[in-house]
């Protein structure tokens, strides 16, 4: 088993940058391996509360990332640092994440096999 | 009529240091799409900044008192009566 | 009643550019404006595929497109932008191919040149 | 010995990249390494068009990946990001169109996996 | 005729930001408007002598940047503050031009009828 | 055994902020492409910084001697010495 790492900066409707990221990060979990997924800059806006793109047409992809707990997508570590710039807390976010600082985003790349930006 | 600048990124997507110096105080900054998130970081180009209105509600982002509101009507409105438009 | 011509410079894959650059047109045209121009330029140019496949919760590109085609917005794509970028200009849908001098042209006779990105 | 994955997220039109990476591929087989895919993922997906047309004084991009199929590197597209692209994945030339399961699987078994953008 | 103004701002290998900068300047000059073109932050790099892209097997379109003043392309600007960041002046690129700092630039952008960034 | 990071770009094109923090001065960093044309623009990452030869020169960029110049062989012997491989 592979530590796996996706890293994610791009804004939520930037291209489909935080969509392919979240599509890898299931992929590797459907392979069983051991995946993480870090938000950082302004990809932590993906993960803000009560958004609504299909008011715009848009597919609603926010409800996909709610489903990673379900396919055992655990390890969803988000940058401190980018949620202080961006008014965030913990509590305005749709799923449970592990909030790292730098060290901690340090030792997770660390960690990995493999590391991919998306 | 002067410049109506156009953002669709947050701040950190454009070069900063040249971009900044380009903006007029008296020029028009409108914020759509992902730029919408956080209007505080464009206050530094303009004292009033317009918002699409659509494009910020549906990022659940609370429309501020000081900041205007627009509509697509009021869009086109906004590139007739600046003497251009630039989309960074 | 002023002239346009818009420019459209993201992927399909962009639908929230997408989705703004349809509304601005729609809002033009309801003012009363006149579009001289759609012009696909840059990646903008693979909306003028024919192989775009989507799910039906997606925003509804090729639709819209046919939407604005049938108000008779003129739809146009930059045919070197389009070669160089492997885009089937044999079959591009409700889009015309054209060259850049064809587009500089509607642009400079426009009173305004929009951009979306 | 080692193998290696590489992905190529970058269009054709980026010309730099896709030298960069098919050097780089070419220096792994040199080395006596493995290379177990070469894969085209985001923008990189439109490597496989049939339809680039470039001038004869630009990098010869389909020629070059000829070269590299023909040391007989496996070179893949996910078909997910080809197909909400436009690409035609009936017609992908020395490409295969996989999907990210079969990448990832890959991946996971490489010793290094390099991303080329 | 109408002012045009085309800026750009990307590296000169990244994608086809310059080249296609390069072609919209010239086809407004071909068809007798009023074409500038603004050179900054990473792009005045597009502009730096030596260069040979060939050496890699890419085209090398700085020969056609030195085409411009044949097509009576002569309003050429480069922002001062990105020559300064990259160390360079006027004699380290290949082509005249108007250095500009931000106040000309404001001016110039101020005289456009149609503005275009690639 | 730590990490290689490359970049092909100039310092402007990535988010910086969070970057920065992100590269233990202990890690490898490697220039490709654009990224050679400001080399100081990456000393504040490491004190030594590898360029891939052949982009540097294509780009007329001067080879100082506090910096690695690599051919293509060395970029895959950096990759297989690294614990693993960041493309910013």
């Amino acid at each position: 088993m592979k530590n796996v790492l996706v890293i994610s900066q791009h804004a939520p409707f930037d291209d489909q940058h935080i969509r392919e990221s979240l599509d890898m990060a299931l992929i590797f979990a459907a392979i069983d391996q051991n995946i993480s997924w870090l938000l950082s800059a302004d990809a932590v806006l993906a993960l803000k509360k009560n958004q609504q793109p299909e008011l715009l047409g848009i597919k609603n992809y926010f409800k996909m990332i709610k489903t990673l707990e379900l396919y055992d997508v655990e390890n969803i570590y988000v940058c401190e640092k980018s949620l202080m710039d961006f008014n965030l807390t913990k509590e305005n976010l749709i799923i449970d994440v592990k909030v790292a600082n730098f060290e901690q985003q340090r030792a997770l790349i660390a960690q990995q096999h493999q590391v991919v930006t998306l | 009529m002067s410049t109506l600048h156009i953002f669709s990124k947050p701040l950190s997507h454009y070069c900063i240091n040249t971009l900044e110096n380009l903006i007029d105080s008296n020029h028009a900054v409108l914020l759509v799409g992902d730029a919408c998130y956080n209007i505080n970081q464009f206050k530094q180009f303009s004292a009033t900044l317009h918002l699409l209105e659509e494009d910020a509600i549906a990022r659940a982002i609370s429309l501020n008192e000081s900041d205007i509101h627009i509509s697509y009507a009021e869009f086109v409105g906004l590139t007739l009566s600046a003497q251009n438009t630039i989309t960074w | 009643m002023a002239q346009f011509v818009l420019s459209l410079h993201t992927a399909p894959t962009d639908h929230d550019t997408t989705q703004r650059l349809i509304k601005f047109a729609e809002a033009c045209i309801a003012g009363g404006h006149t579009i001289s121009a759609i012009f696909l330029y840059q990646a903008g140019i693979f909306h003028a595929s024919n192989h775009l496949e989507l799910a039906s919760d997606e925003l509804p590109v090729k639709q819209l497109w046919q939407e604005l085609s049938a108000k008779e917005i003129p739809l146009l794509l930059c045919v070197t932008a389009a070669e160089k970028r492997g885009l089937d200009t044999q079959d591009t849908g409700v889009f015309t191919v054209a060259g850049l001098a064809e587009f500089a042209m509607l642009a400079s006779e426009a009173d305004k040149w929009v951009q979306f990105k």
